[in-house]
């Protein structure tokens, strides 16, 4: 019923903020192996697919999808975009309408957090974001006999009904933070807390930092004027950042075209 | 004053009511539903003390560098290993999920070991002139290979039969090229080790000639969409300009488009070409390229103990006669290039062979096998990997155990010596020793990423950080020699001629491999669409409605070997005329490079 | 929702939000509370009969909720304010006052072959109050009443000693599947009961001999005349043929010439009972 | 036999007949209950829905039912608090439709959400930046307020009467209707607001996105016009249908025809500013958010057709009917009206919830088609069933139509009428 006040609150946040992870995407680097996509289930206890699973009903947190620039035979090109939270940073667009406080902006790290022992299932934050980068566990999690015996011990399996997303791999950050503090120190340092998705990528295509170190890859590609973020005008301020010398490349940041009629069962 | 029923009743009912405007009530409340989370059904990842373990995948021929994170020593997750002079620390979707494999559903659990041991027993003793006992070896040049080719030395008529090398078992190497054309093979994606290609990227140009937009098509520098099956024309054009035109009309590219790349690959060099399956016609390119000693180098053997040097020769299963093997053992343990069983079983003996598999689950040659006895799976066995093609030094590395394997399950080297009548000892280690004997190259070890030459390196030292995650690499020390023989030696990987019967050219959009995959790699083609599931194929939309499938979701694939049902998605990006099949134990057993095949209605 | 829940926050919305709720729920509750509180007085002094004849008068059709004064032709159309009571009624005492005393022709009205005495006087229930010496009143059904129950079936007369008020529930009648209340003309106690076949139901000894909220003399034929018509009409409705049996003449026993018609519902509409 | 349980004179069909009238609905709904149970016991993969059509069939019977159930709280408004009586011959009725509607919204988001056993998180940790918030209290308080009203009712039955408490209790409770009344109004403005604001507040959905008045997008205030000015339409629906199943006369065509007055003047007042927001948002909010408007009616088979539709066909049409007295004196004109408003609401609820989930947000996106499951239409026809039942047991044994009783009577008496001056 009451709006945020939209331009300001997130705004506090991010001064409060000690650090605003993003990630920077070279998309020609991307050669679509899927190792993202296969570390971050293996990272977050994401269970395999259930047989009655589509790509339209799979929990992927990270999801590589293949683009083409609508040409045919020849003309056809290619690229790979994995597409993950794009952690938006200006008025989230699922922090607002979620109706018991499931989802929330750390403070601290600017990443957006589902926790699922709140969610009531109601899925109004999937219908809110526009990447669709929220998942909702249609099923209860089912791993074959055994393989619970490989669940990452630092990240709860969720249960059916609740709605899941990337968290920039929490835990790791939550063992890097631990880490820190043994050291005695009191922030992370550059490069001591990585998602799994960056760390599993052969050709390193993603790279992961904090924004507000102007030396962080993703600070300097967010400069680069190959640079752009899915939906910009938007204003929701994603903190994932792409990345290509390809001009039709770039165009996927854009609303989508009209339909050309094309019959592809993959896409 | 005394008290009523009345009061302690009001009493109680006040206590309740105030207690509801405290939390307690409401925080139990709140914790029932986070303990839900836990509802049955819903496992709880089990906690312990967390080390780092390091291995070599042992799941394709690269043999990547892998650090295990494990919990009380239960592997949880794999990674690569930094700094690591052949994977260079980059893993790939398969080995990531190397350590599930163990849970697999369709793991083979139990065999009959001695049944089979009877059986082989029998059939070797009435095993007649002109019949062989044969070992198919699909990851050749490992220390059990070495084993398997003594045993069958140690038989009359024992054969050793291993997939043909790539390129003949020389190596490439990528550091030193600079122009590669790649008719069809899958450059970026499975071919090679992942971390050493990526790396050698940036210094060479990629020009992708393939038929449809492949995941190497998709970031090569230059892609050619070639028609299916033209890629010898295409070749043969390259290497003598006079037979362009009839090269445009097969691969459908412009004369100058050809004329343009053959000039590119001279002039730019070093060159090399690459393809699926070794084309002659590729290796006659690189010959006229010079790529021999450049790009192309003939790697040394990684050094073996001389007692070992009485060994069956290596042979391919084209070479043995028909009908003429009575006794197969089939090594299946660790994955490698797969023969189709239609090419395998034209070999066997008309009356009942034996054949004898050794695999971790019933997906593979188990099938076909009379007798499929259960081995351990990586990340369980031992077993060291052979050098990867792109290595072009000799190397040595194990797949160390990082989990134990369960009760029951058969050493197929142990088992296939007892059966020659000969002990095979501890293969490995001899061979470790035999290396550190040479004193050659050096040792870099995983745990602290620290490079040390050999002869600085105790023999048991030696053994032991192999066995903690190391590799060896030899010096790379290649002469310049003239092309060898064995590159020219022609090949049986020329396309079927174009057939009205199997009108549709088979493409592997997947790597070729029969063994399972993790079940989590269901995400990849199942919760996406970025890769097929096993024993799918995807087609031009024309295709399907000349096949009579259009709209259907499964089909039947049918070739000259036999058929197998598949599941079909319907794919602009497909070129009419060829099938974008991904590779599974059935498609695998009907399907080899440059097959013709057709689709109809299941 | 409470301070100390998690994430609740002390900001303008939190506060404007809550409150908006916890008034909202503070009225409804505050109104259901109120609501039982009335209805327990209510019942503590006995208005259950006054609030069941004040629901009923309040559904009877506009048409039948005519002043007295209406039928004797006084006003054009008056609803009666008071629910039929006409003693607390200001504009019935001035009429009285003003009007002229009855010339009693003859000692009874006779209607449509109905006998309406005009020693006593009638409430629009269609009950009867007569005066008797010893200070009581006797209290009975009037002939269209009578003659509208017939034979009842059944009579369920309250207990001697007990009381009535007036527009009260006298007694109950059953007549085929007709069950109604006869509503009593007087307050008063019940001093004895009498029945179908006695000349009188009801003895009582009233609180006061006052009667202004009864028809008599000239009132009664424009009255009965009135209710000759929503006879009509109720039979009529409940499907009965359109004209009494004999010309008009009401039988003994209307009930059993209209064995078809809901003789529940007739009955309600003549006793003035929803 | 439930003779004495149906209002004093007036005509109800036999036991027997009535059974085999709700027969059908009975069977309907138990197959219904069968479907919702196996989506709560076996998880809501047992719908189509999925992660990209979040929201599906269940999601647009809510919004759609509970627009239509605005009725009960614009009818009691007009009546209580502005006093227009010839109201009161429906309220009741409109009270029933409103217990029914407002129930089976809540029936249905219960089988929705993926834990309903945490339903009361939402109470315990509200967000109350969210509309779903917002919507969740609003329903939950009206619908308490709802059964209150509905208390009377049922007390008020003939056999119910008897007992000297009930009877107390439903006349001081009707006293106080009136403050119901006014809370009533009060929540179901927020609440029908917030149903529009849900998807105007969607930032990430320009297609559903809305600029407003400071902290409400613009699908706020219409959709509160649009409710209530379909309200008056759905009772005047009900109305007419329970009068053509049952034969008879229960309502005054004058408080008919003042439904369907206030319906068309609500309705074109809706229409107007609707015109006005959509003009607004196509030149303005949409390409301010880089999606020209022209491309959300590529998609087919949502072309502009369905703009024109909601707006033109089943907005401005009906509105001109019902503001035409000629038009609205035809009970024909005036009922396919109704129905039109009706369907026209609806319409915009489709429009809403479905449409905004089907057209891409990305430029890779495929445009998203999405059919129910026989679950979920079960559960959709179980809520359909269960309001056809209160509602027909309402109307068996309570007063819903006070006028009834009369309009009866008159009906007697112009057949009567000859006979009567023949007598005198």
């Amino acid at each position: 019923m009451i709006a945020p006040n939209s331009k300001s609150q997130p705004s506090r946040e991010r001064q409060r903020a000690v650090s605003r992870y993003g990630m920077s995407i070279d998309l020609d680097r991307c050669t679509g192996c899927g190792a993202c996509m296969v570390a971050c289930a293996v990272e977050n206890n994401v269970p395999p697919a259930h047989e009655g699973a589509t790509a339209r009903k799979g929990i992927t947190w990270i999801r590589v999808f293949k683009v083409d620039n609508g040409e045919e035979g020849a003309a056809r090109r290619s690229v790979f975009v994995p597409v993950l939270c794009q952690q938006c940073g200006e008025d989230t667009p699922c922090v607002h309408v979620c109706p018991q406080q499931a989802v929330e902006v750390d403070p601290a790290t600017g990443i957006v957090g589902q926790m699922p022992e709140r969610c009531l299932g109601c899925r109004y934050c999937m219908a809110a974001c526009p990447y669709h980068a929220r998942f909702f566990n249609w099923w209860d999690p089912q791993w074959p006999a055994g393989m619970e015996k490989t669940l990452n011990p630092d990240v709860a399996p969720r249960m059916r009904g609740v709605v899941e997303k990337c968290n920039f791999c929490h835990g790791r950050w939550h063992a890097a933070k631990e880490r820190a503090a043994a050291a005695g120190k009191s922030e992370i340092e550059a490069g001591a807390y990585v998602p799994a998705c960056v760390e599993s990528c052969p050709t390193g295509a993603i790279r992961f930092g904090d924004l507000k170190d102007a030396a962080s890859e993703p600070a300097v590609a967010a400069k680069d004027a190959h640079s752009f973020r899915l939906l910009e005008k938007l204003g929701t301020e994603p903190k994932i950042y792409y990345h290509s010398k390809r001009d039709w490349v770039r165009q996927v940041a854009a609303a989508p075209k009209p339909p050309n009629g094309k019959e592809n069962a993959r896409g | 004053m005394q008290r009523t029923r009345r009061d302690i009743l009001l009493f109680m009912g006040g206590g309740a009511a105030g207690a509801m405007l405290t939390p307690a009530p409401w925080r139990l409340v709140t914790d029932a539903a986070i303990w839900s989370e836990n509802w049955p059904g819903i496992p709880r990842p089990a906690r312990g003390e967390i080390t780092a373990r390091y291995t070599n995948c042992a799941l394709c021929p690269a043999g990547c560098a892998v650090r295990a994170r494990c919990v009380a020593g239960q592997p949880v997750s794999l990674a690569g290993v930094a700094g690591n002079p052949l994977s260079q620390g980059a893993p790939c979707a398969f080995g990531l999920t190397g350590h599930q494999l163990p849970y697999h559903p369709q793991r083979l659990k139990q065999g009959t070991p001695e049944e089979a041991a009877a059986a082989v027993r029998g059939a070797m003793a009435k095993c007649g002139p002109g019949e062989s006992v044969a070992v198919l070896d699909l990851a050749p040049g490992r220390a059990s290979s070495w084993t398997y080719r003594r045993a069958m030395a140690a038989v009359a008529n024992g054969v050793y039969l291993a997939p043909p090398r790539p390129l003949g078992g020389a190596a490439v190497n990528l550091a030193k090229a600079r122009t590669v054309l790649s008719l069809g093979a899958p450059v970026l994606d499975g071919w090679g080790t992942p971390g050493n290609v990526h790396a050698a990227r940036a210094n060479f140009r990629l020009i992708q000639a393939e038929p449809w937009e492949s995941r190497t098509a998709a970031l090569a520098d230059e892609w050619l969409p070639i028609r299916p099956g033209s890629e010898a024309a295409l070749a043969l054009a390259l290497k003598d300009p006079k037979t362009a035109p009839s090269a445009a009309q097969a691969t459908g590219l412009t004369e100058k488009q050809i004329l343009d790349l053959a000039n590119e690959l001279t002039a730019s060099g070093p060159a090399l070409v690459l393809s699926a399956d070794d084309l002659p016609e590729a290796l006659a390119l690189n010959q006229a390229l010079g790529a021999w000693g450049q790009t192309l180098v003939a790697r040394p053997e990684v050094p073996v103990p001389d007692a070992w040097k009485k060994a069956a020769p290596e042979r391919v299963v084209a070479s043995v006669p028909d009908s003429s093997i009575r006794v197969l053992f089939i090594d299946e343990s660790v994955p490698g290039s797969h023969i189709p069983w239609s090419a395998v079983e034209k070999k066997l003996v008309r009356d009942n062979p034996v054949v004898v598999a050794f695999a971790w689950s019933l997906e593979g040659y188990g099938r076909h096998a009379q007798f499929t006895l259960p081995t351990a799976v990586y990340p369980e066995l031992t077993s060291d990997i052979p050098p990867a093609i792109d290595s072009p030094a000799a190397t040595f590395r194990i797949s160390a155990p990082l989990v134990a394997p369960p009760a029951r399950m058969t050493d197929p080297s142990a088992f296939i010596a007892k059966a020659a009548g000969m002990d095979a000892g501890n293969a490995l280690q001899e061979r470790a020793d035999a290396i550190h004997k040479s004193g050659r190259g050096t040792l870099f070890t995983y745990a602290d990423g620290k490079s040390t030459p050999l002869k600085d390196i105790k023999p048991d030292a030696f053994w032991k950080s192999l066995n903690e995650g190391a590799c060896w690499v030899d010096d790379a020390a290649v002469g310049r020699a003239s092309w060898p023989a064995f590159l020219s030696s022609p090949h049986d990987t020329q396309a079927e001629p174009q057939s009205t019967a199997f009108p549709l050219l088979v493409a592997f959009a997947e790597p070729r491999t029969a063994s399972l995959t993790s079940p989590l790699m269901s995400k990849l083609y199942q919760d996406s669409d970025l890769r097929m599931a096993p024993n799918t194929a995807a087609l031009h939309p024309d295709t399907a409605r000349a096949s009579g499938i259009a709209g259907a979701a499964r089909a039947v694939l049918e070739t000259q070997y036999g058929r197998c049902a598949i599941g079909v998605i319907p794919d602009e990006s497909v070129p009419p005329g060829m099938l974008e099949v991904a590779a599974g134990p059935e498609v695998l057993d009907i399907c080899g490079a440059f097959t013709r095949a057709k689709v109809v209605a299941a | 929702m409470l301070p100390w829940n998690y994430g609740f926050h002390w900001t303008a919305g939190t506060m404007i939000f809550m409150g908006a709720f916890y008034t909202v729920v503070v009225i409804v509750a505050s109104t259901l509370v109120n609501a039982a509180l009335r209805s327990r007085r209510a019942l503590r002094t006995q208005q259950t009969e006054r609030i069941r004849w004040a629901e009923d008068f309040h559904d009877l059709p506009a048409r039948d909720r005519q002043c007295r004064h209406v039928l004797t032709g006084e006003f054009g159309y008056r609803e009666c304010p008071h629910a039929f009571d006409c003693r607390q009624c200001e504009t019935h005492a001035k009429l009285v006052a003003s009007a002229a005393p009855d010339r009693i022709s003859e000692p009874e009205e006779d209607i449509f072959g109905m006998a309406f005495p005009l020693d006593r006087v009638y409430h629009r229930g269609h009950t009867w109050v007569h005066s008797e010496p010893d200070g009581t009143v006797t209290v009975g059904l009037d002939d269209l009443g009578r003659r509208l129950l017939g034979e009842p079936d059944r009579v369920d007369l309250p207990q001697p000693g007990g009381r009535v008020s007036v527009n009260g529930t006298a007694w109950h009648a059953h007549k085929r599947n007709a069950d109604v209340r006869i509503l009593s003309p007087v307050d008063g106690e019940i001093v004895a009961t009498g029945g179908p076949d006695a000349p009188w139901y009801l003895r009582i000894r009233p609180d006061r001999m006052d009667f202004r909220n009864l028809l008599g003399g000239h009132e009664i034929r424009p009255w009965v005349m009135r209710e000759m018509e929503r006879l009509q009409l109720a039979l009529s409705a409940e499907g009965a043929a359109p004209t009494l049996a004999d010309g008009g003449v009401p039988v003994q026993d209307i009930a059993a010439v209209y064995p078809q018609a809901d003789w529940d519902a007739v009955c309600g509409e003549m006793f003035l009972e929803a | 036999m439930d003779r004495e349980f149906i209002t004093r004179g007036v005509k109800r069909c036999s036991g027997g007949k009535f059974l085999l009238w709700i027969l059908p609905w009975v069977a309907m709904l138990i197959f219904g209950l069968y479907s919702a149970g196996l989506c709560l016991v076996k998880g809501l993969n047992q719908t189509n829905m999925d992660n990209r059509f979040a929201f599906g069939l269940w999601i647009f019977l809510d919004l759609t039912v509970i627009a239509l159930g605005a009725g009960a709280f614009f009818t009691g408004f007009l009546l209580y608090i502005l006093k227009m009586k010839e109201l009161r011959a429906v309220i009741n009725s409109a009270v029933v439709i409103g217990v029914v509607c407002y129930s089976g919204a809540m029936c249905a988001l219960a089988v929705d959400v993926g834990q309903p056993l945490r339903f009361w998180f939402t109470f315990w940790y509200p967000n109350v930046h969210s509309m779903l918030t917002e919507v969740t209290f609003c329903i939950t308080c009206y619908l308490t307020v709802l059964m209150i009203e509905y208390l009377p009712i049922v007390l008020k039955n003939r056999k119910l009467r008897d007992v000297p408490e009930f009877l107390v209790f439903q006349h001081e409770l009707h006293k106080l209707i009136y403050v119901l009344a006014g809370v009533g109004t009060f929540l179901s403005f927020f609440h029908q607001g917030s149903l529009g604001g849900l998807y105007g507040v969607l930032r990430g959905r320009p297609f559903a996105f809305r600029e407003g008045l400071a902290i409400w997008p613009s699908t706020f205030f219409l959709f509160i016009l649009s409710a209530a000015a379909v309200g008056p339409s759905f009772v005047l629906l009900t109305t007419w249908l329970v009068e053509k199943i049952s034969k008879k006369r229960l309502v005054r065509p004058e408080a008919m025809q003042m439904l369907g007055r206030i319906s068309g003047l609500l309705l074109a007042v809706y229409v107007l500013l609707k015109t006005i927001d959509t003009l607004v948002w196509i030149n303005r909010t949409s390409p301010g958010n880089g999606f020209p408007a022209a491309q959300y009616y590529a998609w087919h088979p949502f072309g502009t057709w369905i703009l024109f539709t909601e707006i033109a066909l089943l907005g401005m049409v009906p509105a001109l009917i019902l503001l035409t007295p000629k038009l609205r004196a035809r009970t024909g004109w005036l009922v396919s009206a109704a129905a039109m408003a009706c369907c026209g609401v609806a319409l915009n609820r489709f429009v809403q919830t479905v449409q905004t989930l089907a057209v891409p947000t990305l430029s890779f996106d495929k445009f998203m088609t999405y059919t129910p499951s026989w679950q979920e239409v079960g559960t959709f026809l179980a809520v359909l069933a269960y309001g056809v039942l209160v509602y027909s047991f309402s109307f068996r044994y309570f007063q819903l139509f006070p006028d009834e009783r009369e309009l009866k009577l008159e009906v007697a008496q112009v057949e009567e009428e000859p006979a009567l001056v023949g007598r005198y």
